[in-house]
């Protein structure tokens, strides 16, 4: 059961990631972003990188610092705003981009995760995105044709996992993380407090250990603020 | 005296209905919240997954793990519930909420909404907003009426058609300026104005205005 | 906030059923099925009805008691067996039925809920599901086109639900309930305990408020077991 | 002497390897979770939502809301997780699951199987079966190797073509029978016999048999 901890991110990514590889990484801006296992990833040194995640971080943190390395080639993404660096490389054409609304990256996806290579929404119709894809009328409705999404490894951040694999999230740190975990080849999961399989209640976990397959604990996440709004007590 | 941008949020607040389920944009949106009407409950919805979402933490209860679609720490409420993104957008793209409040660019008399891109400037993607005025019921956007430019001119918003990439295709369902209030019939029946702020005279309104509207004041 | 606490499931279905409606119910065989509000649709006499159901009961049970009162015109179900009534009332053609594999009718419901009027998948491909349904080869392999489903009425049955609406399932009395939940003009909610909104931790909730509109408190589900298994204690 | 029920079983739970996650069909596949090797920890998946599925209650101990897709009472484990319908075939569709054992009706030399339903007769339905022979990466049928017909004939089971409405095109990755063990490729390479029962011959099997196969002994 323990076979699938690992001591630490290194580890974790040792000997399963390549050059040219495509990997997703969870989160929703800085919330619940897998940063350890990021870092493991500048660390290893893959290069060509595709990364399907919602943002690329931020100038320092996140994805941000595969900017800095250099190691990433295309993002898949719905919005890259809050990141010089990103804008530099794109505009440079250093880096190539695939803008996908937020609905249809999450559900294509989940649709990789279970088995379903394309699906239909009205996400998009007559805009940009819709461009090359095929449009179908159901019920008078216009609709696009999207494709499901299946990485070689998944990143993910969950606030609380056991041996097993299974894993909880915490409030809105679990945006990508679910779905995301489902949709790779390789599952990794950086938890911050790891339990003994038995110890979660099995009604409250968000991602069946049978999608996770590396784990590792994680006591330093970094857990960023990316706009700290307050109101003031009362005096 | 066009409406201010507090007075634009109070009379869209006046759309909500008690029990409704609403995403606010970022912005004049975000003041919406301030204008609930008295007796009238709504949850309010987050796109990166949660409904229910409550004020600003006082400071020192920041919590990294709990932000909105804007990514600014809030609370949670007794009715709050956490999901993912994926059930997030099931929920907007299924037509379970019932109003979306959000920004534009530009909007076309029939219902065109122009509000992520400006070719040749810096893209930084279209977050949520295609989702959510592609599922949302009630699509209602507040802006200023007109653009002012960087040399001082000003141009119309409200359109015969955007010239700006769209975020959807008919999807407008009322607009809300600092000028006045229209309505965009959702079967292709055009855009009607409906409300004139206090002193704003209809010759104004109708100068500022490229889209054809009908009066119906 | 306590709008959506009705009384009980008579009071909870007034005025919402109509002859002709389509419904959905949730459960697994016995397991999960909300049937104090099963029986309030039998009070109500509504006829014609399009049941979309994993099963349809047994006879004297769930779904069962409505073809006992010729309720039912069509189920939408993946297996009907258990059910003597059924069969009879099938085979002297006074009962339409269309099966669908029991993972594509969790999914077709799904996509109801989600926006999503149609998907591939690769279940049923070469057999009499796919008959009469777009087959397209994606990646090499052959898929089937399926359609959402979304129904008038939505009936479920939770472990725990607040007057919000958020519910809890408990261990396999989850199954079909959740999606249910989403796809429906209408959910109807019976929940073993009724708590005030708050009381639920939110980051354990399977189904968000906003889908349920009408929540019963109900002390009295029968829960019976279809196949009693056991093994001895050691003496 | 051909393979008992229970050798029949004991032999498919070869086939599990650690960390596998498996789908046990009703009837003799039930039978294969009392036959894990030694060492080898596997996790069995019920489509009904659940992973970690236990053994049967103690009496007295049975609870209606925690049953398999067999609508036995079951229990759960330490390592138990439950989950949606949609949740529970995303994962069987996904290929997560490593194998599936189940039974038949028949099966063709190239894969196909029928095990759902007889022209004529009453008809249950297919229930998950479509789904977990389209979605695991590895399905095992076990069977008896004929059909015992009411008037004491018997009729071939692996065929060369399925004359039942099929479960699956193209699905099978191997048969174990109470007479020995075919593999099937599923490049459309065809059947091959890898074992037989012991004291059962290669002659008598082959005439129990209308499906080609190669003999790899």
């Amino acid at each position: 059961m323990s076979k699938k901890v690992f001591p630490d991110a290194k580890a974790a990514l040792a000997g399963a990631i390549k050059d040219g590889m495509t990997l997703m990484a969870g989160g929703f801006g800085l919330c619940g972003i897998p940063d350890l296992l990021i870092e493991a990833v500048r660390e290893s040194g893959a290069k060509d990188l595709t990364f399907i995640s919602n943002n690329a971080g931020i100038d320092g943190a996140g994805l941000g610092i595969l900017l800095e390395t250099r190691q990433i080639k295309k993002m898949i993404s719905s919005y890259v705003g809050e990141n010089k660096l990103f804008a530099q490389q794109f505009l440079a054409g250093e880096l190539e981009l695939e803008f996908t609304p937020q609905g249809t990256l999450a559900e294509r996806i989940r649709a990789g995760g279970a088995g379903i290579p394309a699906f239909f929404t009205k996400t998009g119709v007559g805009t940009l995105v819709a461009e090359g894809k095929e449009e179908r009328v159901f019920d008078g409705e216009r609709y696009i044709m999207e494709r499901g999404l299946f990485a070689d490894i998944s990143l993910v951040h969950a606030w609380k996992g056991d041996t097993e694999g299974n894993l909880v999230y915490r409030k809105t740190a679990r945006n990508f993380n679910p779905m995301m975990a489902s949709a790779s080849r390789l599952t990794i999961a950086q938890v911050e407090h790891l339990v003994p399989a038995g110890e979660i209640d099995p009604d409250h976990m968000h991602t069946p250990g049978i999608f996770v397959k590396r784990i590792v604990h994680v006591t330093n996440a970094a857990k960023r603020i990316e706009q700290r709004t307050t109101r003031k007590r009362a005096a | 005296m066009p409406w201010t941008r507090e007075q634009i949020a109070a009379r869209a607040a006046k759309e909500l209905k008690d029990g409704y389920y609403v995403n606010l944009g970022i912005g004049i949106p975000t003041l919406v919240s301030n204008y609930i009407p008295a007796g009238v409950s709504v949850q309010l919805q987050s796109e990166n997954g949660m409904l229910g979402m409550g004020p600003f933490p006082y400071e020192g209860d920041e919590d990294p793990d709990l932000i909105n679609a804007g990514k600014q720490t809030i609370t949670e409420l007794p009715t709050t519930s956490y999901f993912s993104s994926a059930d997030s957008f099931g929920m907007i793209r299924g037509g379970h909420i019932d109003l979306s409040i959000l920004g534009a660019m530009q909007v076309a008399q029939n219902g065109d909404l122009a509000n992520w891109m400006i070719p040749g400037k810096v893209v930084k993607g279209m977050g949520g907003a295609m989702d959510l005025v592609a599922g949302v019921k009630k699509v209602v956007v507040v802006m200023e009426h007109v653009a002012k430019n960087k040399d001082g001119s000003e141009s119309a918003k409200l359109l015969k058609a955007c010239d700006l990439p769209l975020t959807g295709a008919g999807v407008v369902d009322m607009v809300i300026t600092d000028l006045g209030v229209f309505s965009i019939d959702e079967n292709g029946g055009g855009m009607s104005l409906i409300e004139l702020a206090e002193g704003v005279t209809l010759e104004e309104i109708t100068s500022k205005t490229e889209a054809a509207f009908k009066v119906a004041l």
